[in-house]
Formats: C-alpha cells, sequence, structure tokens
C-alpha cells in the first residue's frame, strides 16, 4: 500500500471532488454551480496528481478550471436573467436515469480493471516519470487517427461557432446600417 | 441560441475619479457602450447670482474667483471689465499690462491642469498630470507673491489691479517664462507621440465645426473644432491689440485636437507675457473709483476669453450700489450642451475622454 | 455707451427684422430689439439665416426679473461677421411665464433654458428636456425671482433634517420657520441651534 | 517698478527656513547619498571591508566550487537548495518513514516562498511608490522609517484596522472567499521557479504548463469578486478582467511553447540550463516571444497599459471597488506580487534564470534571480509611469489582430530553427538563428502592420493650426481647405 501521505491527499481529494460535484446538483445560484464546478475540476487534478499523471492534472486546470468555466462564466453572463436559476426541470427522470447509467458503466470498469498489474513499480518511487514525453509520442504515434479525428472534430466546431454568429452579426449590421440611413440622426461633417 | 443584453444603469459621481469635482452623469449602459446619458449637476450650487444682487459691484468679484477656481484671474478680470464699462471707468495702462499678464498665467496653470486630467483620464497614471503641476505651481507662487492667495486670488479691481507686483516677482517670472516653452515642448514630446495616447484620442469625440457653433461651444472645445475664434481677437479687450499672437486650430475636432489647442495656447500665452512684460509702462495700478460705485440705470455684457471659453457677465443696472441681475455666463456649463449627443453610441472609456477634453470646472458649472 | 464694441446698432437690426416679419418687432433701442414672445423663435431662426447678420452662435441666453414681467435676453453672435446682436423679449404673465423655446434653432439653449426654467420659473415650449438643473425637483420656488424671499409660507432650503429627529419630530433646525403647530416647549426657550441642541 | 534692474536678475530669496517640526523633517530626511557621505570614517571603513569579504569568500568559494572541492555539499551556502537536499536525506536515514521528510521540505519550502514573497511585497510596495515618485517629480513615501521603509508595513497596520464593509445585496459567502483566492495561484506560481541550480521547490516535468494553469485561475477569484459585488463598477471590471484573459492566455501559451521547443523541455530547470549551456538568453533569440510574453502578462495582471480592469478613471477600481480594509490591501499586494511573479518567469523563459553568463559561479544565483525580477519590475513600473491605457476593444484588437498571428508565424520559425539546431552541430548556429529571428521580426512586424492597415501619425496633420484672423463656420472650412 502507499504512505499515508497519498491517501490522506486521496480521501480529501475525492470528498472535495464528489462533494462539489454534488453542489453543483444541489445549488439553486447558476453561478454557485459553476463554482462548485470547478472546484470539482480541481479536486479531479489533484486526483491526477497522486496517479502521478502531472500532465493530465495540468491540463485539467488550465481547460476546464481555467477555460471551460470562465466560457461557462460567459454564457451565463449572455443568457436572459430568467433563466439564471438552476431550478427543477423536465429532465430530472431522464438525467437521474443517464446518470446510473454512467455510474453503473464506471463501476463495471473499475470493478473489471487488473489494478494491481498496472500499477506496477511506479508509484513505490514517489517521482513522476516523463509523462509528457509518453503522452506526445504515443498521440502521434499509435493514437494518431483519434488525435487527428478529434481536432478535426475541434475544427468543424470552430467553423461552424464562426458560420453561425458571422451571419446572425451580418444580418444585424446591415438592418441597423439601413435604419441608421433611412433616420439619418448624424450628419457627417466634411 | 439567443443572446441578449439588459441596459443597466451607471451612476458615475457624485464621487468619481474623471468627473474632477461634484458632477453626476447617470448613464444607461448596453455592455460597455453608453446608450442614454443624464448629466445631473447642482452639488456646487451656492447661488451667486442671487447673492449678487444683495452686494456692490467689488464685493462680488470674490464671487467670481469660487465660480472658476481654476481660473480665478480670468474670472475677476470678466467681471471687472463689464463693470467698468458699465460704469465709465477708465483703467490706467499699466494695470491693463498686468491683467494680460495676469490673466495669461493664469490660462497658462488652468490649461496645464485641463490637460493634466485629461491625460490622467487617458489612464496615464498622474504623472503627465504632475508635471504640468509643476509650473502650475510656479505661477501659483508668483500670484501668491503678488495677491497673497493661489487659488482664490481676487486680484483685479474696479479700475486696476489690487497691488502691485512685488520687486521679486518680475525676475521669477522672467525665469518662468524662459522656462516654460522647454516644458511645454517635453510635454508634447511626451503625449503627441505616445501611440496609445494618440489611439485613445483621434477620432474620439468628434465634434463638428457646425454643431460646435450651433451648441454655444467656446473656447478650446470650438477651437479644436476648427473654428479660429477668440475673443481675445475678435473683440480685444485689456492690451491684446497692441500684442502678438496666434490662434490655434484643431483639425478634426477630436479630443486630441483639443488637447493640442490647449498646449499650443499656453505657448502663445508665453509669448504674450514676454511681450507684456517687455512692453510694460510705469504709471500708477489703479484708478481711484467711489466705494459703492453706482453705475447709471443700464445693462452690459461684457466677456472675455476665459480658459474654458467666452466667460460673460450680463449685468443689470438700476443706479443703487448693488446689480439689478447678475448673471455669469459660464463657458462649462454652456460647453457640455452636447455632451449627451457625443456620449450616446460611445464607449464609457470614450465618454470620460471626451469629458475630460471639454474641461469643466464644477463649481462654475453649479456657481 | 455701455455696448460692445461688436455690438450692432438695435435699430438697424429691428428695420431689418421689421421688414422681414413685420408683427414680430415690439420695440427697439439703440443696442437691443425687442420681438414678441410668440415670434421669438421665428425672429431668431431668421437671424439665424439672414447672410447679414449670420447669428449663428447663440452666445448668452438669460432672463431678468422686472418685478411685473419677465425679460429674456438672448446675446446672438455671428463668428464670420464678428457682431453680436442683443434681442430680447417680455414674458408678461409673472405668475406662470411661458416661450416658446429657442433649442429649435440653437442647440446651445438646451442648458441655459433649462437654468432659466430652474432660477426664473420660465416655462420653454418645445425644449426637448425641461427640468430643474441646479435644484432639485419639487425645490418650492424659483429662486432668481425677486419676490422669492417673500414667499410667504415656503421658505428654502430643509425645513428640518430628514433623519435626525426621531424623538423629537417638530424639533425647529431653521429659527426662522415657526412650526404649524407652536410646541409649547419651543416658545418658552427661543428658538435657535443652541437652545435646541439642550432641548 | 522697473523691468531691467540695476543688479543682474537673481532668484527671489529663499523663504525663511520653518520651525515646524514637519518642515523640519522634510529638511533632515535622510538620503542615500547623505548618510554614505556623513557616516563617520570607522563606519565607512568597516562598510567598505564587510562588502570586500562578502566578494572575497563568495569568490573564494566559486573558486573551490570551480575546482570541484565542494561539490554536492551542503555548505555551500549559496545554494539553499543543497541544504534542504542534505536534510532531506539525513531525515530518510533516521528512518522515520518516507513520507515526514517529504513533509518537511515541503513545509521548508512553502514557509520560505510565503515569507519570501510576503517580505518582498513590503519591500515592493516601497520600491513601487518611491519609483513613481522619482517618475512624477515627487518625494514619495519618506516619513515612516528610514527612507519610509516602514511605510508599507503602516499601510497594512492601518488596512488591517479598518472596518471590512459588505455592500447591500452582495453575495456574502461569494464576497469572502476572493482575497483569499487571488493569492493562492499568487503564492503557488512561484513554486517550481528555479533559484540556483539545486533550489526549486516544485522542480516538475510541466513545469510550464503548471505555470500557465495556475496562472489561468486568478481570473476566477477576480470574477467572483466583480459578480458578489452587487455593484456596476466591479461588475464592468471582472468582465473586462475576463474577456481579456481569454484573450490574452492564448499569446502568452504560443510564446512560452516557442520556449519549449527550443529547449525540448517543460521544466524549468532544464530551460534555464540549456540557456546556460548555450551561453545565450531565449530573449535575444526570439524577441518578438519575449515581447508577447511581456505584453500579454501585462495584460493578465492589469498593469498599465493594460490594466482596463481597474481603470480608475472609468470605474474606479474595477472588480474590487466594494473591497475594504484588509480585502482590498490583499487584492493591491496580489496584483504587486504578480508583477514580481511575471518578472520571475520572464527572467526564467528568457533571460537566463539564475545565470549570468557564468556570473553565478561567483557570486549566489538567486541574487542573479533577484536582480533580474528587480530589473522586469522595474519595466513594470516605469510603464505605469509613462503609459496611458488601452481601451478595451483596441486591446482586444491588439491581442487576436496582431499578437496572435505573429506569436503563430514566430512559433513555425522556431519549430524550424528547433529542428536544424537538434540536426545540425555547428558552433556559431545559434549567432545565426538571433541574427535571422531579429531581422525576421522586423520584416513579420512591418509587413503585418501594412497588412492590418496600421498607419504611423503624421506630423503635419496632428499639429493644430495657426492663424491671426477670427471667423465662424466660412473660415473653419477655408482653413479645412488649405490643410488638406
Amino acid at each position: 500500500m502507499e504512505s499515508i501521505g497519498i491517501i490522506v491527499a486521496f480521501w480529501a481529494l475525492a470528498v472535495t471532488t464528489v462533494g462539489a460535484a454534488l453542489g453543483v446538483l444541489v445549488s439553486r445560484n447558476l453561478l454557485h454551480a459553476i463554482f462548485f464546478l470547478i472546484t470539482s475540476f480541481l479536486g479531479m487534478a489533484g486526483l491526477f496528481i497522486t496517479l502521478s499523471a502531472d500532465f493530465i492534472a495540468a491540463a485539467q486546470v488550465l481547460i476546464y478550471a481555467g477555460a471551460i468555466s470562465v466560457l461557462l462564466v460567459f454564457a451565463m453572463m449572455l443568457t436572459p436573467l430568467a433563466s439564471r436559476d438552476n431550478a427543477n426541470s423536465l429532465y430530472l427522470a431522464p438525467g437521474a436515469l443517464a446518470g446510473l447509467g454512467l455510474a453503473a458503466i464506471v463501476g463495471f470498469v473499475a470493478v473489471d480493471t487488473p489494478w494491481a498489474e498496472l500499477a506496477g513499480s511506479t508509484l513505490a518511487e514517489r517521482s513522476f516519470p516523463d509523462t509528457v514525453r509518453t503522452i506526445g509520442a504515443q498521440l502521434i504515434g499509435r493514437y494518431v487517427l483519434a488525435f487527428e479525428l478529434a481536432s478535426v472534430l475541434l475544427l468543424f466546431a470552430l467553423i461552424g461557432a464562426v458560420v453561425l454568429v458571422h451571419d446572425r452579426a451580418a444580418e444585424r449590421g446591415a438592418a441597423a446600417a439601413a435604419e441608421e440611413a433611412g433616420t439619418g440622426p448624424r450628419e457627417e461633417a466634411t | 441560441m439567443t443572446t441578449s443584453s439588459e441596459p443597466y444603469v451607471l451612476n458615475i459621481g457624485p464621487q468619481h475619479p474623471s468627473t474632477h469635482g461634484v458632477f453626476r452623469l447617470r448613464v444607461a449602459m448596453d455592455g460597455e457602450t453608453i446608450v442614454d446619458m443624464d448629466m445631473i449637476v447642482g452639488y456646487l450650487h451656492r447661488s451667486m447670482e442671487k447673492l449678487a444682487e444683495e452686494r456692490t459691484y467689488t464685493q462680488n468679484i470674490p464671487f467670481t474667483d469660487r465660480a472658476d477656481y481654476l481660473a480665478a484671474m480670468s474670472g475677476n478680470l470678466g467681471l471687472c471689465l463689464a463693470v467698468e464699462r458699465l460704469a465709465g471707468v477708465e483703467v490706467p495702462e499699466r494695470a491693463d499690462y498686468l491683467r494680460v499678464i495676469f490673466a495669461e498665467l493664469q490660462r497658462i496653470a488652468s490649461h496645464a491642469m485641463a490637460n493634466g486630467t485629461l491625460v490622467s483620464d487617458a489612464g496615464a497614471w498622474q504623472t503627465p498630470l504632475l508635471y504640468m503641476f509643476r509650473e502650475r505651481e510656479k505661477i501659483l507662487d508668483l500670484f501668491e507673491m503678488t495677491c497673497g492667495a493661489r487659488l482664490t486670488t481676487n486680484y483685479m479691481r474696479i479700475g486696476g489691479v489690487a497691488f502691485e507686483p512685488p520687486p521679486e516677482f518680475w525676475p521669477a517670472l522672467r525665469e518662468l517664462v524662459d522656462e516654460l516653452p522647454d516644458r511645454i515642448d517635453e510635454y508634447a514630446e511626451l503625449l503627441t507621440d505616445n501611440e496609445i495616447f494618440l489611439a485613445r484620442t483621434r477620432g474620439v469625440g468628434v465634434i463638428s465645426a457646425e454643431d460646435a457653433i450651433n451648441g454655444s461651444l467656446t473656447g478650446p472645445a470650438l477651437r479644436g473644432s476648427g473654428v479660429p475664434w477668440d475673443l481675445r481677437k475678435a473683440e480685444p479687450y485689456a492690451v491684446y491689440d497692441r500684442l502678438d499672437f496666434e490662434i490655434p486650430v484643431g483639425r478634426r475636432g477630436d479630443v486630441y485636437d483639443r488637447f493640442m489647442v490647449r498646449l499650443e495656447e499656453t505657448k502663445q500665452s508665453t509669448r504674450l507675457i514676454r511681450q507684456a512684460m517687455a512692453e510694460i509702462p510705469e504709471g500708477p495700478h489703479k484708478t481711484q473709483i467711489p466705494l459703492a460705485l453706482r453705475p447709471e440705470p443700464g445693462e452690459v455684457y461684457g466677456r472675455v476669453e476665459s480658459p474654458r471659453g467666452e466667460l460673460g457677465y450680463y449685468l443689470v443696472s438700476d443706479g443703487s450700489p448693488a446689480p439689478y441681475r447678475f448673471h455669469i455666463r459660464a463657458p462649462s456649463l454652456i460647453n457640455l450642451s452636447l455632451l449627451r449627443a457625443l456620449a450616446i453610441g460611445s464607449p464609457l472609456p470614450d465618454a470620460v475622454v471626451t469629458l475630460g477634453s471639454i474641461d469643466i470646472v464644477v463649481g462654475e458649472i453649479d456657481r | 455707451m455701455p455696448a460692445g464694441p461688436t455690438q450692432l446698432s438695435g435699430r438697424r437690426v429691428a428695420a431689418a427684422l421689421a421688414a422681414a416679419l413685420p408683427s414680430a418687432v415690439v420695440a427697439e433701442h439703440d443696442e437691443w430689439v425687442e420681438v414678441r414672445p410668440e415670434r421669438i423663435v421665428d425672429a431668431l431662426r431668421w437671424l439665424h439665416d439672414a447672410p447679414d447678420f449670420d447669428a449663428a452662435q447663440l452666445s448668452n441666453c438669460c432672463g431678468v426679473d422686472r418685478h411685473d414681467r419677465f425679460e429674456v435676453v438672448y446675446h446672438l453672435q455671428s463668428l464670420d461677421l464678428n457682431q453680436q446682436i442683443v434681442v430680447k423679449t417680455t414674458v408678461a404673465d409673472h405668475e406662470r411665464p411661458s416661450l416658446p423655446s429657442a433649442y429649435a434653432v440653437y442647440k446651445g439653449a438646451l442648458l441655459q433654458e433649462r437654468e432659466i426654467y430652474d432660477l426664473m420659473g420660465i416655462q420653454f415650449a418645445g425644449h426637448p428636456d425641461l427640468r430643474r438643473l441646479f435644484l432639485w425637483e419639487g425645490f418650492p420656488g424659483y429662486p432668481l425671482r425677486k419676490d422669492f424671499l417673500g414667499l410667504g409660507d415656503t421658505t428654502p432650503g430643509l425645513a428640518r433634517f430628514p433623519f435626525e429627529n426621531k424623538a423629537q419630530p417638530d424639533r425647529i433646525i431653521n429659527p426662522g420657520l415657526r412650526p404649524a403647530t407652536p410646541d409649547p416647549a419651543s416658545q418658552e426657550a427661543p428658538p435657535g441651534w443652541r437652545g435646541d441642541a439642550r432641548a | 517698478m522697473t523691468t531691467a534692474p540695476a543688479s543682474p536678475p537673481r532668484r527671489p530669496e529663499a523663504p525663511p527656513a520653518l520651525a515646524t517640526p514637519m518642515a523640519r523633517q522634510i529638511r533632515e530626511a535622510p538620503t542615500l547619498r547623505g548618510m554614505l557621505t556623513r557616516a563617520p570614517a570607522p563606519v565607512k571603513v568597516a562598510g567598505a571591508l564587510a562588502g570586500l569579504l562578502f566578494f572575497a569568500a563568495n569568490a573564494a568559494i566559486g573558486y573551490l566550487v570551480i575546482d570541484g572541492r565542494l561539490d554536492g555539499h551542503w555548505y555551500d551556502f549559496r545554494d539553499l537548495g543543497v541544504a534542504v537536499g542534505e536534510l532531506r536525506v539525513w531525515l530518510d536515514d533516521r528512518g522515520l518513514g518516507p513520507w515526514l521528510s517529504y513533509w518537511v521540505t515541503a513545509l521548508i519550502g512553502a514557509v520560505g516562498i510565503l515569507s519570501f514573497v510576503g517580505g518582498v511585497l513590503l519591500i515592493g510596495t516601497w520600491i513601487e511608490r518611491r519609483l513613481l515618485a522619482k517618475f512624477q517629480i515627487r518625494r514619495g513615501p519618506n516619513r515612516v522609517g528610514p527612507f519610509g521603509l516602514l511605510q508599507p508595513l503602516a499601510d497594512a497596520i492601518k488596512l488591517v484596522q479598518k472596518e471590512v464593509l459588505i455592500p447591500r445585496g452582495a453575495d456574502r459567502i461569494l464576497f469572502y472567499l476572493p482575497p483569499v483566492l487571488v493569492f493562492i495561484p499568487a503564492m503557488l506560481a512561484w513554486g517550481p521557479v528555479p533559484w540556483a541550480p539545486t533550489m526549486s521547490y516544485l522542480d516538475i516535468n510541466v513545469g510550464l504548463v503548471y505555470v500557465i494553469a495556475i496562472s489561468s485561475l486568478s481570473v476566477l477569484a477576480i470574477f467572483i469578486a466583480g459578480w458578489s459585488s452587487n455593484n456596476h463598477y466591479a461588475l464592468l471590471g471582472a468582465m473586462r478582467t475576463v474577456a481579456m484573459m481569454i484573450s490574452y492566455e492564448i499569446p502568452v501559451s504560443i510564446s512560452l511553447l516557442s520556449v519549449a521547443l527550443f529547449t525540448g523541455s517543460l521544466k524549468l530547470s532544464a530551460i534555464v540550463g540549456w540557456q546556460s549551456d548555450h551561453t545565450m538568453w531565449l530573449g535575444l533569440i526570439m524577441p518578438f516571444a519575449l515581447f508577447t510574453f511581456f505584453f500579454s502578462s501585462t495584460a493578465e495582471i492589469n498593469r498599465t497599459p493594460n490594466d482596463i480592469a481597474e481603470a480608475e478613471s472609468e470605474i474606479v477600481a474595477g472588480f474590487h471597488t466594494e473591497y475594504s480594509g484588509m480585502k482590498a490591501g490583499l487584492f493591491l499586494a496580489v496584483e504587486l506580487g504578480n508583477a514580481l511573479l511575471i518578472g520571475a518567469l520572464a527572467a526564467t523563459f528568457f533571460l537566463g534564470g539564475y545565470t549570468f553568463f557564468g556570473l553565478e559561479q561567483w557570486i549566489p544565483p538567486y541574487l542573479i534571480l533577484a536582480v533580474k525580477i528587480s530589473a522586469v519590475y522595474f519595466l513594470f513600473v516605469w510603464l505605469r509611469g509613462t503609459l496611458p491605457r488601452f481601451r478595451l476593444d483596441q486591446l482586444m484588437g491588439y491581442a487576436w489582430k496582431f499578437l496572435i498571428p505573429l506569436s503563430i508565424a514566430f512559433m513555425g520559425v522556431s519549430a524550424v530553427e528547433a529542428s536544424i539546431l537538434a540536426r545540425v552541430d555547428l558552433p556559431g548556429l545559434l549567432l545565426i538563428v538571433l541574427v535571422v529571428n531579429a531581422a525576421l521580426t522586423v520584416v513579420f512586424v512591418r509587413l503585418w502592420a501594412r497588412v492590418v492597415g496600421y498607419e504611423a501619425p503624421r506630423d503635419e496633420v496632428t499639429m493644430p493650426a495657426l492663424t491671426t484672423s477670427v471667423g465662424g463656420l466660412r473660415a473653419a472650412q477655408r482653413l479645412r481647405g488649405g490643410a488638406s
């Protein structure tokens, strides 16, 4: 078994992560929910560290806690005030079902995985292997297809977002320009 | 997905770093853009016009200090000129020269303050402001030397000026006038080539010449829009017709032009002071007038070019020692006529800079 | 004698104005021309557009209380011709004075007319935003009127501080103002700051 | 009064010396030069001797280190990291369990960082205020303690005493959190900074990613502060911060990627080691990346010219408008600490870290890093004392239209050069790369400026016209016609 420090850290982080995730569910204020979610992300990053996955942990903080949460905050600020309430919705029953299903899958995988074989001796050394190099080699080696597919998907998403926003903005801009030309409140000085 | 924004009301002031006094703007904003604006003034209202109706003309001079407290000399001068014209008082020549010197010193001090706070509004952390305060301090020292007060000078009198400047005034003034052009070039160098300052001020708060004239704008706000209008040339008072100077005129009417016009005007003021120092004659500095001056019934509209624009005094006399009506045409207030039109549709930082470039003094707005 | 050096003779302006707008001019003077109040905007617009006068700027606009009537004085100026025109108009009604607004011709009248309204109480018909400027809405009276101090029941300023006198609701702060129902305590001791503080 | 006095013009007499205590204090305020010149002779001699001794001792130890005789021994006092390492080994040998040594050394490091940052914050406040005063021709704090050095302490005591107000309608829990939350990333990011070859608290493999990740967290605290204050100014400041963070994290990350490409490692000590091995600063090789990092950092930590999140002339104090007492003090302290942190990171990534072309052999390396941090910090203060502030849209445009495309271009250049360097081993190759990059920077920036339509201001357009005749609209049109 691990040293006592790792065990303490694991349980503290696990309680933080799960507790914060529950906080997301129960908090009525949408902004509070977002901050609980960030806490949950940070707890997960800590769990990654206890697993010696330093790069994943840093990426978790950078992408989820740093970037995704800011996006969520932005989305919340831009939605109308009426929908800023984390109220009960029609999706409660299907959501609960989906959550149970997901928990079942995770539980099955956790039980089925031969953890003892996988762990090996890396944890015992209490040092972080050079994970970045390994991940990089794997991404452009064995998993290159998945990696490229994901990147193409993200590119599509990016372009799609640009197209969606661009059309609307252009329409609105043209309409506003026409309106302005019609009324002509201020004359351009020569 | 639809996104919507809710306009909200932002109270800028009465205590706010960029309102330069107790001046309040209620701004309706959509994000960072101003959609509507309302100006609320009067926090400094001291009912000068009413009070003045119970005081003699000379007793009213201190009010003019307190109206535009950054240009007290110009305020004094305007009232004295108006009363002199109303009562037919002759002014000795030396007093006229002294008036020019002090009014121009006051103009430099006031423009230094205006430009400094404008740059401060644009975000420079007070450094240009404090640099410009250096010259202002020296000028205020000169005022203190002459009349004992730095801000509310109460120096001009009906028929002249209150005191002869002390002997040490002249070398100190000479020294100041000698170093001023270099200092002004220093500020120009610090700011006119500064890309950020240009980006913040050029093309911002543009007032066309037509709008500026129709909106009763005067002073640097009008000249910044390209209209060469200066009462010192148009209707020369004191001895301005004998002195040689030029009117700086902006080209686009934006914030930057108003800034540059002020900067250039300080140079011209230096020229004026230099000439006045060279030409000043000997003689008395004041005409004796009766303590309670009783002008003939009548009315007069006397005006001077104060640092902020046309400072006018509309006086109606009914033959008594006190004015029947005492109206101050306050350039700070009237230059704000176009503020709402300028602010609507512009982002908040631009509105702040525009307000700074119009150069208000709340004491004069509220009176 | 008190006319400004660049001021146009009122008689010259009156002659031209009378030719263009026959019923507008009421009186003329060496310094100013007086215009019928209903026609004031027409007169201003004509002066603004006439090339001889070119009154492009409303330099100053203020009111004078003449006890039984109000005068409103417009100082117009032409920047190109460097000349100044003084136009006056008289509002006869001293109780509820009203006048057309010059804002239609001069944008610069916006705040000046608000100031006149605030301090003299002259209503400007057609002004886009006629509110009190320096004083608050609901301020009793118009302070620049000559009869302001003799208004009888109303006295300017705060009659009492709003939050201070919870224990004594009728405590008099302004010694010049008598309460509606005299307080016996304040009648014994003469009203005043010091006496109030002791009570 | 004659305008030409008989005697040559002289300055007005200085006013008689005032006898008030404050005037006397001003007059007799100590200056550094005064203290040095007026010190008694024995003190001068002792000071000179102490300085000489310090330098001689360092030189001697440096000689021994180079000689190899002192290698790896903790009593090389110039490297505190060695001492901590020795302590850990000693604790391990006592058989107290492997985790005790780990926790003890971690505690030492954490306490070290906290006390270092805390102390430096106090001095940094003083330095900033004094420097700004110098820029602004005033005196700055000079009353409390010698040269006013204790002024920050006095300020802190005053702030602690002040009441902490909570605005009505504020989200109470969230309102309490941010001053604490904003401190955490500011402290954590100091972890991987190497102060000497073995003196680093958290020398992790992904140090570079860690630094970026941690610094991206501070935006959350700022946003919570702005949102929970129930104040429009605070909310505006928070929204500006969030928008700015999103924009400026990208150029920072890209410019640091170039660093990683060159050095082939994300480890901060390895990055410094690369620069030390090649006796070359990365900032010289990739000037544009250095500029991008520096400029974007000013945006991320709200320093002039990008301090729009707390632009005092527009939105009063931005996100911390409603905070009072020590809570506001914490925000201000973190702002300053972040400036120092950016100094440390810029020095580590681009300016050679704790090395200075071999000088680190002779004087303590952490002193070299401290000097570099101070230099970058001085630059921050200088900017603050000089430049106006951008507008929000200008700042965004600058990031998206200028910094990001050019950063990507230079990252491509760096990738090519890094692969060449990895394959070809020529002695002067790095110098060639340096020259090529400098030329490319000039060319790219100029070309891109032309592409985005930037135009330098011309003097004859900006200066006002001068005239001697007055006029109105017609004169204005005439003048304008003549000008264009």
